[in-house]
């Protein structure tokens, strides 16, 4: 089905960072019209094999070549030039520009050499519609969700006329609606001829959308195959290098905490809790033992209420009570010495302190808490760090490196380890698996899962419905910044009906559990 | 219900950026009706333009700063520079018997390629700007010396000219060319600012600069050329400065970095880069030239108050600043 | 309000109808002891003559003190006086000065510029004069034949006084071939950098006779880093200095300093004589000289007393 | 030889290798010059030799350097410290002064406290209006740059105040054990303040609050308390440092003491390989920088470079330092020489080179079709 040559070829691809090696004579192919998914666990090598091919690293060893011909970016602007686009993993977009400007930097339509700031709009309007995306674009970007941000980075890179497009996980923080939207664009961008690269941690994603994959494993290359002919449980196989457990086996999580609801009191309660312009009044109980999801479109305000919750911004309305004390959060210090941890959803602007090593990383909270006067022992670090590196499978191994070098999703992985180190009572987490392959994944949620049986509050956001259905003891619903409906979890609460929920914002059957949820004032 | 809302809080956001600017203009006039009351003649149409007149250098010099600070550099050399750039001119004009406007042009291009030489040691050797341009500060205070130690008088009737005339305003008041050339200048660099792919690079760079490399944005060109330009505007700002003294001197514009880096911050440009205007840089120049002006006008201070009450109008205005724009921010979001 | 400050000239020119002098003067800033021992002289001067100073301090800018003459010339004082930063590029505003009919008064320091009408009078020190009367001195002291090592703690490079003194010093002291300059460096006119530096030459140079430093300042640092050393200052290494501060005088008199040129601060009353003068439309000399000698350590004990800074 | 190729690779690599091989190799000039240069010996009491000298000269520096450093790490700039140093030794000298005995120890100490705590103070001043007024650091300490060097001279009443006090003579000219007493106690500051911030967990809450902001907030560090407790070290260091200055005169110039320090300490800063946007801070390294730029000043004068040139030469160095501390700009130079020697060019086909952005294209042109570095 390939034409004869590959638009994009590379071979015996060698990447060394500081003695270690990234990439083992990695090979890969890229053909025009076709949609070709790079699998890897996390830190297998996929965004290091982009950076190389676009020039952002200089391969240490090894062939490129663009048509046939050999070539040597010298970096995003020369690929860029010879019509390679690429959006990175990571939103790499200017905050403080608005999005009209991001999405057209470099690009502005002018006249007579000055920018046309009106024309300017209109087309990153225009351009942000085709994926369903209705802002106003003159905003600043850094405004904005992190899902729309990740939208406008697709958005600029789409908009060129280019021969090979490469997306380095664009759907990691994306809610199924914009997915959609995103392969449809991609289908058509296939018909055009144009060869797309796609990076993505989730299954469905690569059988719907990928004519090919190839797969990385520890660096080096497993193989290339065509998507149809590979079951995805081989895929995954290869991927992990060994015979997939129950990843997908496990279904809803047995919520032993669901039958005796009753005789536990809320560690968290919110009443008409708010904050003007950002999330409407709402309720909520947040129960040890119990796991509440937050579900929602894009913007409907999940991370707003998360943030009250985790005092990382200042409600305006409302009572909060912890373990029955009515408290008002002052801050996140506040939130945590009430033993409330907040895994936030943009881990390169809020959450890592990408100089510092791992290790740092991972026990700045606890420090933070304890104060800087009592540093925590040698032995205590290693020891809590060994742990959670284990537990949560951090690779590499090696705790003193800083954590911009570590890849995407063991970035993610780090802070996850951050927050469980605090011990918390409430774990509220913000798309906690962004990023994660899905052998780490099924972990890490299983992981959660255990800590909420032995009575662990959390409040789990997350794009994925599966994943919140899963692990979640209750769903609320989030809707137009309000929170509109709370689902019990369990069999019967099935993907089609949240969504249906979340659409409409009617429960359909009415069964709002009482005095779970009221829908405050609008503001 | 939440329509309107939303747009209303979209509107506040998308002003926020020009919050600072509006709020340092609300102070400026605030600063000048504050010594209108205390001064006699304090808001005579000549007193505002002298503002202008004994700050066209600063100005042209601030200009091409805030090129610099947008991209998230500084730049410590333009005091040396614009000296430098005087002393050049002087030297040519006086003891080489160059044209004028040759030596002029040749003054021009030295500051220029001295930014350019700065532009490619932080870019091209990732040296941090600090020291970059503390070598390039450096450099060319040691070039002024090599020149000459002493003052050079320039008696070419062309910087007479320039010095002395006076461009006739309405009621008597006057401007002088530098003011003209000055504003030329801002205009120039407001449009590229705002209106080239160039400018809207600068505060792409100073925003973000390894999203702006992989945002496939030319970074190396727009910081060196933002060099360039600052060491353009240096060089222009001792060209202005000789049309001020008709003198070249190494020690002139000791120090002016800081009260030029001060005038770009004030005027509400972030020192970390990627956000900022023009316009808040004259506005900044301007409450330099202010607070300057209060202090001849009190005519009665000390030398260490004049220092003291310095610091303090600048402290009020900050605080000031401060004040409003916190207001607005929080009332935004 | 009704308390606004109204510069006593008043809407009349020139004028002096109310009977008070304005004289607007313009301060280099307030770099050293020196410096702040003239303003201070100007200041109590003009107090005790009844003349409305207003004062302005340029903070060592040249430019400022440009804006200040022009504040100066719209306020429509009735007499300028400034000491120039440097010696060059004053025309323009003094210019727009006699536009005015504002006459000027130049202190301390001279401008060069070619047109002498700018300026009514100019009182104050010639700085290559002090120069050469520290290089007299020295050559008439010193009348064993040599050789003489002599270094020399310059004053801030490229400043008026520092190219000024090390000029009119060498006028005489470098045609005179038993000297040899073995070292100079410039000490910024402090005490700090003075001693540094001479620490500096003490111990890369074994003979050193003299040294000339172009204030007391860096006189007084070097004094310490030669004892520091363990020589004798004033005896092992002559010291030949300029300005003649209280400190200086002390030293003198304790024999650490052989000779200091004055370079006198305290010309307030003599200037406020002028400003008076010119504003009565009286004529005055061009050039009116401050009133200084030349001290060694016989005249220093008696002066000591005199001195007020 | 003992040293293989890759161990010299590491260490020419690491952050301070060609700082230290430029003071190495500015004392070697300085010593080829003078061979005397290095020479020490007794004298009166204490040791005496250009040695000595650059480690007292450069004890004010090295302490505000300190307080500068973590300032920087924060992400900050401390403007100021010129200011806060002429208002030390005012305050010190002024007070001193007006004792009855100069000599007495007890007024000393008051004096020298008094001094002290009011550099504290000017240093909280800093801290506030960055932490909790919220002024950007330049412009926060810009004010008391401006404004503290006017306190200074008012204090002084802008002459040089004269003391003659032994004890207080100590702080900054005096000996122990024969070397410099300001040495000995910069030495033992940095050394207490390295033990602090590496000992507890400051040093890693300041480097993470200058590194992400946002991200320590949310992990609930109190960067204000923090804020304001660094610059108010700043300060006093600052403070401590214009004692040392002051003492080493014997007397207090509000005009010019400290004048342009600030300039020097943030560029010592930068040599040690603290960034100026925050993070990672190096105490060694700022260490080293001080002593590089006393070192620069002491063999300029050794040297007897002519003043009008002195900026020239020591621009050449600056440059030379960040130069050869820039890997690119090293292998910029490594790789033309290689291509300078017998290696013909394209000898490691397989082997791409690291990009060198001279071959940018230039955007504005149409986007070429075809690709050009065959
Ligand atoms: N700049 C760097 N310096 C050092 N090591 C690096 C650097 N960048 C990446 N690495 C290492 O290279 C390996 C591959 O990382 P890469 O980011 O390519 O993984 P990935 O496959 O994209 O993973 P993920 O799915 O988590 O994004 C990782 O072990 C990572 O730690
Ligand atoms: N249809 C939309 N398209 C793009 N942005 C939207 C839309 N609706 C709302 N927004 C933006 O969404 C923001 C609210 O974000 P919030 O972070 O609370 O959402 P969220 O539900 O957590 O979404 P996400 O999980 O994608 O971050 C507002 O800034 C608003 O401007
Ligand atoms: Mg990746
Ligand atoms: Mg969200």
């Amino acid at each position: 089905m390939a034409p004869a040559t590959p638009v994009l070829e590379a071979t015996g691809i060698v990447k060394d960072f500081l003695g270690v090696r990234a990439l083992k004579e990695v090979d890969f192919r890229l053909f025009p019209g076709e949609v070709h998914a790079l699998m890897g666990e996390n830190g297998a090598g996929k965004s290091t094999l982009i950076k190389v091919l676009t020039g952002v690293h200089a391969a240490d060893g090894g062939e490129i070549r663009l048509q046939g011909t050999p070539v040597r970016f010298t970096g995003p602007l020369h690929a860029r030039a010879h019509g390679v686009s690429t959006v990175y993993q990571e939103v790499n977009l200017c905050p403080s520009l608005s999005i009209a400007e991001n999405v057209l930097l470099g690009r502005e339509p002018r006249r007579f050499g000055a920018i046309r700031w009106k024309e300017l709009r209109r087309r990153a309007t225009e351009l942000l519609a085709r994926l369903d995306i209705d802002v106003d674009v003159r905003v600043e970007l850094g405004s904005q969700p992190l899902a729309v941000q990740q939208m406008v980075a697709i958005a600029r890179a789409i908009d060129v006329d280019a021969r090979v497009l490469i997306l380095d996980e664009p759907t990691s923080s994306l809610d199924r609606e914009e997915v959609d939207r995103l392969f449809a664009v991609l289908d058509r961008l296939r018909g055009d001829g144009v060869a797309v690269l796609f990076v993505s941690h989730f299954l469905e994603q690569i059988y719907e959308i990928s004519d090919r994959v190839t797969v990385l494993r520890d660096g080096g290359l497993i193989g290339e195959y065509a998507t149809a002919e590979l079951p995805r449980r081989d895929l995954v196989a290869r991927m992990l290098g060994q015979e997939p457990g129950d990843l997908e086996a496990e279904q809803h999580r047995t919520s032993r905490a669901q039958d005796d609801q009753n005789d536990q009191a809320p560690f968290v309660t919110a009443r008409g809790v708010g904050r003007k312009g950002a999330i409407a009044p709402f309720d909520l109980d947040l129960t040890p033992g119990r796991v509440t999801g937050l579900a929602g479109l894009l913007g409907s305000g999940r991370s707003e209420s998360a943030r009250l919750l985790a005092g990382a911004d200042r409600a305006d309305q409302g009572q909060l009570t912890v373990d029955g004390a009515p408290v008002t959060l002052r801050g996140p210090r506040a939130a945590i010495a009430r033993s409330i941890a907040y895994l936030s959803e943009n881990r390169k602007a809020d959450g890592l302190i990408p100089d510092l090593t791992v290790t740092e990383n991972i026990v700045l909270a606890l420090q933070a808490a304890q104060g800087w006067a009592r540093p925590l022992s040698a032995r205590r670090t290693d020891e809590l760090v060994t742990r959670w590196m284990t537990a949560l499978d951090i690779r590499p191994r090696d705790p003193s490196l800083p954590v911009r070098n570590l890849s995407g999703g063991n970035q993610q992985k780090v802070l996850l380890a951050r927050w469980l180190l605090t011990e918390p009572r409430l774990l509220i987490l913000d798309e906690p698996t962004r990023g994660i392959d899905i052998g780490a994944k099924a972990q890490i949620l299983r992981l959660i899962s255990g800590l909420a049986d032995d009575g662990l509050a959390v409040l789990f956001v997350s794009a994925e419905l599966e994943e919140v259905l899963r692990l979640s003891d209750t769903v609320a619903v989030l809707r137009d910044r309000e929170l509109v409906a709370a689902l019990p979890g369990g069999a019967a609460l099935t993907v089609e009906r949240l969504m249906e929920v979340i659409a409409t914002g009617e429960n359909a059957t009415g069964e709002i559990a009482p005095g779970e949820v009221t829908t405050g004032e609008p503001v | 219900m939440s329509a309107p809302l939303t747009s209303l809080r979209l509107a506040a956001r998308h002003r926020r950026g020009y919050i600072p600017v509006a709020s340092t203009a609300v102070l400026f006039l605030a600063l000048l009706a504050a010594g209108n009351s205390r001064y006699y003649g304090f808001l005579e149409g000549q007193v505002l333009l002298n503002l202008l007149i004994n700050n066209a250098g600063l100005l042209v010099l601030a200009v091409g700063m805030t090129f610099v600070i947008l991209t998230g550099g500084i730049d410590l050399s333009v005091g040396a520079v614009a000296a430098l750039s005087t002393m050049m001119v002087a030297w040519m004009v006086e003891r080489a018997g160059v044209p004028p406007l040759l030596a002029i042009v040749l003054a021009l291009a030295v500051g220029a390629g001295l930014g350019r030489l700065m532009g490619h040691m932080v870019h091209d050797f990732g040296v941090q700007p600090f020291i970059a341009t503390l070598a390039g500060m450096f450099l060319a205070r040691g070039l002024c010396f090599l020149i000459s130690t002493e003052s050079i008088s320039i008696t070419d009737p062309l910087f007479a000219t320039a010095a002395q005339t006076r461009i006739p305003l309405p009621s008597g008041t006057f401007i002088s060319i530098s003011v003209v050339i000055a504003l030329v200048i801002v205009a120039v660099a407001f449009g590229v600012l705002h209106y080239t792919r160039f400018g809207r690079g600068v505060y792409a760079v100073g925003d973000n600069p390894q999203s702006a490399e992989l945002m496939a944005l030319p970074v190396r060109r727009t910081i060196l050329a933002a060099y360039t330009i600052s060491g353009l505007c240096s060089a222009l700002g001792g060209v202005l400065f000789t049309f001020y003294t008709q003198s070249g001197y190494s020690l002139n514009l000791l120090g002016t970095e800081l009260d030029t880096i001060a005038a770009v911050v004030i005027g509400g440009t972030v020192l970390t880069g990627g956000a900022g205007y023009v316009l808040g840089t004259v506005l900044g120049v301007c409450v330099l030239g202010v607070i300057q002006t209060i202090i001849t006008f009190e005519g009665t201070l000390s030398s260490w108050w004049t220092k003291i009450v310095t610091g303090a109008l600048l402290l009020a205005f900050v605080l000031l600043q401060r004040v409003l724009t916190a207001r607005r921010t929080s009332a935004g979001s | 309000g009704g308390d606004k400050k109204q510069p006593s000239g008043g809407g009349n020119g020139g004028g002096g109808g109310d009977g008070a002098i304005t004289f607007g003067f313009a301060q280099v800033g307030s770099e050293s002891g020196w410096r702040t021992a003239n303003t201070t002289s100007i200041k109590d001067a003009a107090k005790k003559a009844g003349i409305t100073l207003k004062f302005s301090d340029a903070q060592q800018k040249q430019e400022n003190q440009i804006a200040a003459i022009r504040s100066f010339i719209t306020q429509k004082v009735d007499v300028i006086g400034f000491s120039p930063v440097v010696e060059s590029g004053w025309d323009t505003v003094l210019k727009e000065a006699r536009d005015a009919k504002i006459p000027v008064i130049l202190t301390d320091r001279a401008v060069d510029s070619a047109d002498d009408s700018l300026y009514v009078t100019f009182i104050g020190s010639d700085f290559v004069e002090e120069g050469r009367r520290a290089g007299k001195w020295l050559v008439e002291d010193t009348k064993e034949d040599g050789p003489f090592n002599v270094v020399v703690l310059e004053g801030t490079t490229g400043s008026a006084p520092a190219n000024d003194r090390k000029k009119g010093f060498a006028e005489i002291v470098g045609n005179d071939d038993r000297f040899r300059f073995i070292a100079s460096q410039t000490g910024d006119f402090t005490r700090a950098k003075g001693k540094e530096v001479m620490e500096s030459f003490l111990k890369s140079h074994k003979k050193i006779d003299v040294l000339f430093a172009h204030n007391d300042d860096m006189a007084i640092g070097a004094i310490q880093a030669i004892e520091e050393a363990g020589k004798k200052p004033g005896t092992d290494i002559r010291i030949v200095s300029i300005d003649g501060i209280k400190e200086a005088f002390q030293a003198m008199a304790d024999g650490k300093i052989n000779v200091v040129v004055e370079c006198n601060p305290l010309i307030g009353p003599q200037v406020m004589d002028l400003v008076k003068k010119v504003h009565a439309g009286d004529s005055v000399e061009k050039r009116v000289e401050a009133e200084e000698g030349v001290f060694t350590q016989e005249q220093a004990k008696d002066e000591l007393p005199n001195r007020t800074y | 030889m003992s040293i293989t190729p890759g161990r010299l690779r590491a260490l020419t690599r690491h952050r301070l290798f060609w700082p230290l091989a430029l003071l190495a190799g500015l004392l070697l000039v300085a010593v080829a010059d003078n061979p005397s240069f290095f020479s020490v010996r007794v004298q009166g009491g204490h040791l005496y030799g250009n040695l000595i000298d650059i480690l007292r000269l450069s004890a004010p520096l090295a302490l505000i350097a300190l307080g500068m450093t973590l300032v920087i790490a924060l992400k900050g700039i401390d403007l100021s410290v010129g200011a806060v140093v002429a208002i030390g030794g005012a305050v010190a000298c002024t007070e001193i002064s007006q004792l009855a005995d100069q000599g007495s120890a007890s007024g000393v100490v008051l004096a020298v406290g008094a001094a002290l705590g009011l550099c504290l103070l000017a240093g909280l001043w800093n801290g506030f209006l960055v932490a909790y007024v919220g002024i950007q650091p330049i412009i926060a300490t810009l004010i008391l740059m401006v404004a503290g060097r006017g306190v200074a001279q008012m204090v002084t009443d802008g002459q040089i105040v004269t003391v003659s006090s032994s004890p207080y003579h100590l702080i900054g000219g005096g000996y122990l054990f024969g070397l410099p007493f300001s040495a000995l106690t910069a030495g033992a500051v940095l050394g207490l303040v390295a033990l602090l911030v590496r000992r507890s967990a400051l040093g890693v809450l300041v480097e993470s609050v200058g590194g992400n902001a946002e991200a320590s907030r949310l992990a609930g560090i109190k960067s204000r308390g923090l804020t304001l407790g660094v610059y108010a070290f700043s300060g006093l260091c600052a403070g401590a440092a214009g004692l040392m200055i002051s003492s080493n005169i014997a007397g207090a110039d509000g005009n010019n003491a400290g004048l342009w320090i600030e300039l020097d300490a943030i560029f010592a800063v930068v040599i040690g390989g603290t960034a100026l946007t925050g993070g990672r801070f190096y105490l060694g390294g700022t260490l080293v920088g001080v002593l590089v730029i006393q070192t620069l000043t002491t063999v300029v004068l050794s040297l007897g470079v002519p003043p009008e040139t002195t900026l020239v030469f020591k621009a050449c160095v600056v440059t030379a330092v960040c130069l050869l501390q820039s890997p690119a700009f090293r292998h910029a130079v490594t790789s033309r020489l290689r291509r300078a020697g017998s290696r013909p060019p394209g000898a490691s086909s397989t082997h791409i080179e690291k990009p060198e952005h001279e071959h940018e294209p230039d955007p504005t042109e149409p986007t070429p079709r075809e690709v050009q570095n065959t």
